[in-house]
């Protein structure tokens, strides 16, 4: 088994706003090994992105804070680091990718200047070296003629161009880790194939370890190794990919792979979820889950379910069902 | 807790959410929610409480001069002190809000709404409307203002207009002359952005034009408008003072604070008589803090970029 | 911003408006007092009245009366500043900037007129009384038909390039004068020269009424004479044929206008440099022929009334004209090595009534008006113990001033009601008085940039709203109110007028070239040809006493207040001799400097 | 590119004309004219007339605009009335004095609000940022002559820092550097105020652009680099944040050459300003029309200039 890249401790990053104290990420612990793909599942506002954010310590602060936790990157606390050696590793050592490949990029450099940027500061490059280094990347990413992309501006390429430009700057100085938060969503889908088919192929070649954020179960079952599901700040379950797919044990994680349709077992009409997220304000210490769960016992609402493995030894849950104190009700 | 969005993500979230509430729901919403913008709210209804009904309970009157009780300092029959006239400075500072406030917000008003909409309509169409608006603009910019103003002047005279009502085209006016620059950041903006995905997508949906610019590029414009007007009330305020010397504004005895101000223009005035110059310059100081920070809590309530926060 | 920036320049030009005006009539506005008139130079005889129209700005209350004119001495001179006593040779003088126009022909302002006093002496030069006395004349003979005058120019009066000033000098000037390309302020073709119409229409190449008895003596006939007319010929500045003349040719004066920045005469200084907006420099004439002058380096220095009173504190200046109130004086005062000399100005303001308005016509409504004005209230508040009431139109200090059989039109509001019963105008239903239907509502308009206007207003809509009249009120352009008055589409507006030596004025003639307000008086008009004929000084004075106390009975306008100007002086300069119509450049050759 | 300057050129020629037949049209319609405006009371009607028909002030009012016209396509302004030569050379004479301050002004209230402008959206709502909002509305809310004889009293004359006004020292007979320092020395309150006065409005529109341009993605993008804060401000950011002061950097040049009334009038500098409004009051028109005129060239070039500068500076953004 590969070595452990990064690990989250009992990481705890609160947004303070006029209506309270949000905890985006609420004790959220898990690792990702070196060369592997690990999926972070989610609806909208369950504090996956704000955990990759937490790791590259870009929460705007105020109004958010990493107040608790450790995350370890190589067994150095990256928490502990001070601005300047942060950022040596920010786009060295972990390189990270957006949702919004249309305005992720600046408008006014060009994408030679973009994608040498990083090579001229971390690996001290001459322009030259940096000029030809980047071409490289460019046609690794797939896109022909690299000489005319480096000196075009964003806005000259379509929207699959851009997303390979950016997983080309990020892939620039040979990151051990590639954050990639919703990559895809923004793209329609055949260009969605085909950078996933990108992202794969440079894992395989590179051998960099991929942190993928995505809510697109498709996109989970395509690249994932091992998959974390978040809810509402807290992880309530993690297991490899086909040992989720397969046996999904938390209801929300169910409720999720029902959503999914599929296509050969076409049902009357898909299936939803029940209720909303709740508020994200001042949550209880309980299974925030509990109101929209089929399942629900009085046990979920009045304390919170640890996470802990059941079954398998790598599938960990967080739900009373599979507690004896739930069993027990 | 997503991070502020781009416009493409801000064009679904409207998409999503335009069946449910309108945008300028929302935004009164989260205009309610934000303090500091209540209070610049509360701060300007107060002013204006204090310059139309306050001068009702005033024991003195416009015309009433008294030089026996000229220069004197504030005291205990007059609060504010009195001017060189024996003239209660309490009363003409209130009475000069009545006319300092509407000129400031009404000719700004007017400047900003030309301006913001002349800019966007240019820098949408660009092609003939861009051309034609902005030569328009650029002759506003040369003509030469002081000429135009005595001219303008003189014929409200000949034409008999009642001098109380000159004050109408003095807001028309100073909002008339002001909407160059605010219509030439506006346009270079949404050039910029009119170029960008989102009204791409805007293209797909077939959305008309006027939706396109009003709903889609102009609030990404708000900020340099709100920037603008609120150096504009500023501005009017004291220009107000400079035009009634030609004929346009506010005829003496009747205050204003621009008028008041610059009564005090002495070394001596600035040294011995503080209290005639800074009531109307405290006045102007808090309408244009007040309306700054109405000003960015209506951006923040109208911009979609900035989430429930 | 470019909103900001034009609403700013809006502000920028109004308020340098504002300032520009408020200078009051020494400091700034170019649009009034420094009006060359042909009086300009040393001639100043003019026949008329008055320089500029303009309300007089700027001016505020002050201390108490008597003792608020005239002149204050330095109390202690161990207050000089450094500055000032460390210039053992020179005067630094402060002014508002000059236009550069250096010659007595063509200049425009009178800060203009300060320079060329010092460069350009006349045949005749103003005393402080307001009559004249001989200059650069030796000898002035008048033919016993008053229409040939002999000047003879002085023996030692030299140029400063050291050639000798001559007859043929007088003769160039005349005709520049005359040409049809001068495009000055003068209006010599009414001085009468003979000849001077065909010089100027270009059939004669001489002036046939002007000729050259010898070097020093010239001889000019004028075709008809008045009491102007020996000022008017003697006020000209003959100049250097040698050094304007080389390029002139009969009908184009420009080449003379080319050498206006670099001016060469006769007078007590001579200029050496000339930087537009900041100064002038003039360094003594050795061979002045009134000796040489005690302060051998002159600087006339750019200052602006919000800075003037600091450059005097600081010593950077030695002279200068500050408004005149009552903060003003007190501070000049405080200050303790400036001496403070207050003087009437050549002045008065007043409010005209259109006399050919059907509102104005009777007597009795415009008598009314100025009774039913509470004018001493008005000029108290507006300028204190520096203004004074007036009732007819001339200086106190004026020759031609009479108090006698003047009524003062002391405020009276009951006898004003009974004058309007009298004319007709009865109260009606809302208060206000009206005649065959007509309401008594009055438009009132004037310059805002004033302090009379501040005290005015209210003063006069309360004091004749009890008459039962409606007073409208407009601020406006001070050009745009002369408008109006040209069309004579006015009730009623409020204006200043400033005063010449000399009282001879066209201002209550029948259609005459000043007249504001309509007002027609044929026995006014015939006085008025009197004394313009009167050569006797004496005489005049009757003459003129019985015009003022006409205009007093007749009140075609309401004459308002005459206020004062003020030169702080630091003390270490002497030997001043400045009175209202004697400037301060006219007695600089004599002031010396005493630490 | 070149294309589309020679268009924006070519435009210029019907807008000029528009505006000269504007601003010719106003002069004609303003109250009073040159004879009468300096009120010589000894101004009979017989000279009026004589002046007029000198000044060419009698012919019909489309005849003089065509001569007016003609004489301007020659580089021919006209002879100011009231200073007695040439227009061209009255401007030259004082305007430079006008464009020195105005130039260093610029150069400072720039580069100073910039510079406030981006640590105060930085540090949004911090006390820093609430201080300078503060005190720029304190600056806006009082007239400019006000601010003006503030500094005067304190720097010039309590403090004795600065000379009082002027532009020279009287009197002194400097070449070279020293009259260099010696102007300079002056130079100091009023560029001092009119910088402050600026860079107020100025510094709104750089944090308000700064505070748009932090929230973009591609900033979070440049840290995620791991560059530097400071490159991350002052190269990402600030370059786009600096896109909409292109626009009223445009403004800036008839600015530089028109002269501040005010300023230069508390300060007794010998600009152009004061000269303008005399030429003003006084109806001189030659003198009035003529640097109207000017001021309208270099107000089209501005414009010109700053839309191809937003244009270089903004690739987004197609000239054509």
């Amino acid at each position: 088994m590969a070595k452990e890249l990064v690990e989250f401790r009992n990481l705890e990053t609160h947004f303070s706003t006029s209506a309270g104290t949000v905890k985006a990420v609420n004790d959220v612990s898990f690792s990702i090994r070196e060369g592997e793909t690990l999926c972070i599942v989610g609806e909208s506002g369950c504090g996956k992105s704000v955990t990759a954010m937490s790791l590259m310590q870009l929460i705007e602060s105020p109004p958010g804070k990493i107040v608790g936790g450790e995350i370890l990157f190589e067994g150095k606390d990256l928490l502990k680091l001070n601005k300047k050696e942060m950022s040596r590793l920010r786009g060295k050592e972990i390189a990270m990718i957006f949702q919004e490949p249309m305005s992720s990029l600046n408008p006014v450099f060009t994408i030679g200047k973009q994608i040498t940027e990083p090579l001229l500061y971390h690996l001290n490059m001459s322009q030259k070296e940096a000029k030809a280094r980047a071409i490289e990347l460019i046609t690794m990413v797939g896109i022909p003629r690299p000489e005319k992309i480096f000196d075009s501006y964003p806005h000259e390429l379509s929207g699959g161009m851009r997303q390979r430009i950016m997983i080309a700057i990020a892939l620039c100085c040979d990151p051990k880790l590639l954050i990639a938060d919703e990559p895809t969503t923004a793209l329609d889908v055949t260009i969605q194939a085909q950078i996933l088919d990108l992202m794969r192929d440079i894992k395989s070649k590179m051998n960099t370890a991929i942190m993928m954020i995505t809510h697109d179960l498709g996109v989970v079952a395509e690249m994932a190794d091992f998959v974390v599901v978040m809810y509402a700040g807290k992880v309530i379950e993690e297991a490899p990919v086909l040992e989720l797919f397969k046996d999904p044990q938390h209801p929300y994680t169910q409720g999720l792979l029902k959503a999914k349709p599929v296509l050969s077992q076409r049902k009357e009409r898909l299936y939803s979820i029940p209720g909303q997220v709740p508020n994200p304000v001042d949550l209880g210490d309980n299974c925030h889950f509990h109101d929209r769960c089929e399942f629900c016992m009085e046990i979920c609402k009045t304390k919170k379910p640890p996470l802990r493995t059941h079954a398998d030894a790598k599938h960990k849950t967080a739900c009373w069902l599979y507690e004896e104190e739930g069993k027990a009700q | 807790m997503e991070q502020p969005g781009n416009p493409t993500e801000q064009l679904q979230e409207q998409l999503k959410i335009v069946k449910a509430e309108s945008p300028w729901r929302i935004a009164i919403r989260r205009f309610a929610k934000n303090r500091l913008a209540l209070i610049g709210l509360i701060i300007l209804v107060i002013m204006f409480l204090l310059c139309f009904i306050g001068p009702l309970f005033s024991p003195y009157t416009l015309n009433q001069t008294n030089v026996g009780n000229k220069n004197q300092a504030p005291n205990a029959q007059y609060w504010l002190g009195t001017d060189k006239l024996g003239r209660d400075i309490m009363l003409r500072v209130m009475l000069a809000g009545r006319i300092s406030l509407t000129v400031g917000l009404v000719a700004t008003a007017i400047s900003v709404v030309i301006g913001a909409v002349l800019g966007a309509v240019a820098g949408f169409y660009r092609k003939y409307a861009d051309t034609i608006i902005m030569r328009i603009a650029d002759i506003f910019l040369a003509l030469p203002t002081l000429p135009i103003l005595i001219t303008l002047g003189a014929i409200l005279s000949d034409l008999k207009i009642d001098p109380g009502k000159r004050i109408y085209f003095l807001m028309l006016i100073i909002g008339l002359l002001g909407w160059v620059g605010l219509a030439r950041l506006v346009r270079s903006q949404i050039l910029t952005l009119r170029e960008q995905e989102f009204m791409q997508a805007t293209e797909a949906l077939g959305l008309r034009d006027g939706r396109k610019i009003f709903r889609h590029l102009m609030p990404n414009t708000i900020p340099i408008i709100i920037v603008s007007a609120t150096l504009g009330v500023a501005g009017a305020i004291l220009t107000e003072s400079a035009l009634s010397f030609l004929g346009l504004g506010v005829v003496p005895p009747t205050p204003s604070w621009g008028n008041m101000i610059t009564a005090a223009n002495s070394l001596i005035d600035f040294r011995k008589r503080p209290w005639t110059w800074i009531p109307p310059g405290m006045c102007i100081l808090i309408t244009v803090t007040a309306i700054n920070l109405i000003g960015d809590g209506l951006r923040d309530a109208l911009d979609p970029k900035m989430k429930s926060r | 911003m470019k909103k900001r920036l034009s609403l700013m320049l809006v502000t920028l030009m109004a308020f340098g408006s504002i300032l520009a005006a408020c200078g009051g009539d020494e400091s700034a506005a170019p649009a009034d007092t420094n009006t060359p008139t042909e009086t300009s130079t040393d001639n100043t005889a003019t026949p008329d009245e008055s320089t500029a129209e303009e309300p007089d700005a700027t001016e505020e209350p002050a201390a108490e009366s008597d003792s608020a004119i005239g002149l204050t001495e330095a109390e202690d001179m161990s207050l000089n500043p450094a500055a000032a006593t460390a210039r053992t040779d020179s005067a630094i003088i402060g002014l508002v900037a000059p236009q550069g126009v250096f010659n007595p022909m063509f200049y425009q302002t009178t800060y203009d007129a300060y320079v060329n006093n010092l460069i350009f002496p006349s045949l005749l030069k103003i005393k402080g009384d307001g009559t004249y006395e001989n200059d650069l004349a030796e000898s002035i003979d008048i033919s016993d038909d008053n229409k040939t005058y002999t000047f003879k120019i002085r023996d030692d009066a030299n140029y400063t390039d050291g050639t000798p000033v001559t007859a043929g000098d007088y003769l160039f000037a005349m005709k520049v004068y005359m040409d049809a390309s001068y495009d000055g302020q003068s209006d010599p073709l009414s001085w009468n020269v003979v000849g001077a119409q065909d010089y100027h229409d270009g059939k004669a190449k001489d002036i046939s009424g002007i000729k050259v008895v010898d070097d020093k003596t010239v001889e000019v006939t004028v075709s008809d004479y008045d009491a102007m007319t020996q000022v008017n010929l003697g006020g000209v500045a003959p100049l250097s044929e040698a050094y304007y003349g080389k390029s002139y040719k009969q009908g184009d004066v420009s080449s003379i206008k080319e050498l206006n920045n670099k001016p060469m005469g006769a007078g007590p200084y001579k200029l050496t440099k000339y930087t537009a907006g900041q100064e002038v420099d003039f360094e003594a004439n050795e061979n002045y022929y009134d000796g040489a002058p005690k302060i051998p380096k002159l600087i006339y220095k750019v200052t602006t009334d919000t800075t003037n009173m600091a450059m005097l504190q600081s010593g950077e200046t030695d002279l200068d004209n500050v408004t005149v109130n009552e903060d003003n004086v007190e501070e000049l005062k405080s200050m303790g090595f400036l001496d403070v000399d207050v003087l009437k100005n050549n002045g008065y303001g007043y409010v005209a009534m259109n006399n050919n308005n059907p509102l104005f016509t009777d007597p009795k409504v415009r008598q009314a008006l100025t009774y039913g004005l509470n004018r001493a209230e008005v000029v108290e508040a507006a300028y204190g113990p520096y203004a004074e009431v007036i009732n007819i139109p001339q200086s106190d200090v004026s020759w031609a001033y009479t108090a006698e059989n003047i009524n003062t039109y002391d405020y009276d509001p009951e006898k004003a009601k009974q004058l309007l019963d009298e004319a007709g105008w009865v109260e009606g239903s809302d208060g206000i008085r009206e005649k065959d239907g007509k309401k008594f509502e009055v438009n009132f308009s004037a310059t805002a940039d004033n302090p009379v206007i501040d005290a005015l207003i209210p003063i006069m809509t309360e004091n004749y709203e009890q008459l039962g009249i409606k007073l409208v009120v407009e601020t406006l352009d001070f050009n745009a109110i002369m408008e109006k008055k040209d069309k004579g589409d006015y009730d009623m507006f409020f204006a200043a007028w400033g005063l010449t030596p000399d009282p001879d004025s066209t201002v209550y003639v029948t259609d005459g070239a000043q007249n504001n307000s309509g007002y027609s008086n044929k026995e006014v008009d015939e006085l008025y040809k009197q004394g313009k004929k009167e050569l006797d000084l004496e005489k005049r004075k009757a003459i003129y006493a019985e015009i003022y106390q006409k205009i007093n009975a007749d009140a075609p306008e309401i004459l308002m207040y005459q206020r004062t100007n003020m030169n702080a002086i630091n003390g270490r300069l002497d030997g001043w001799d400045v009175t209202p119509y004697k400037e301060f450049p006219y007695s600089l050759h004599q002031v010396e400097i005493s630490q | 590119m070149s294309q589309y300057i020679i268009r924006r050129l070519l435009q210029m020629i019907p807008t000029l004309i528009g505006i000269s037949i504007i601003v010719f049209a106003i002069s004609q319609m303003v109250p009073g004219d040159y004879i009468t405006a300096t009120q010589n009371p000894n101004m009979t009607a017989e000279r009026a007339e004589q002046l007029r028909s000198l000044y060419g002030l009698d012919k019909p009012p489309v005849q003089q605009y065509f001569i007016w016209a003609k004489n301007m396509l020659v580089g021919n302004l006209g002879d100011s009335f009231q200073h007695k030569m040439p227009v061209t050379e009255v401007i030259n004479t004082y305007v430079w004095n006008s464009f020195i301050i105005a130039f260093v002004t610029l150069i400072l209230s720039w580069t100073i609000a910039a510079l406030v402008g981006v640590f105060s959206a930085q540090f949004q709502y911090s006390f820093f940022d609430k201080v300078v909002t503060l005190l720029v509305f304190l600056l806006m809310s009082l007239p400019s002559f006000f601010i003006g004889l503030l500094a005067i009293k304190y720097f010039a004359l309590d403090m004795k820092l600065f000379p009082t006004a002027g532009m020279t020292t009287a009197g002194l007979n400097a070449s070279g550097f020293d009259y260099i320092k010696d102007v300079a020395k002056h130079m100091i309150l009023p560029v001092a105020v009119m910088t402050t006065l600026q860079i107020g409005g100025l510094t709104r529109y750089f944090r308000t652009g700064m505070l748009e341009v932090i929230r973009q993605d591609y900033i979070r993008t440049a840290r995620a680099k791991g560059l530097k804060e400071r490159t991350v401000i002052f190269k990402h950011a600030f370059r786009n944040a600096l896109l909409p002061a292109i626009t009223l950097l445009g403004f800036e040049l008839p600015g530089l050459f028109g002269g501040a009334m005010i300023l230069e009038r508390v300060f007794a500098w010998p600009g152009i300003g004061q000269i303008y409004l005399a030429s003003l009051n006084l109806r001189d028109y030659p003198l009035m029309l003529g640097f109207t005129m000017f001021l309208a060239v270099l107000t089209l070039l501005g414009n010109l200039i700053s839309d191809i500068l937003y244009g270089v500076a903004d690739p987004r953004i197609r000239l054509k």
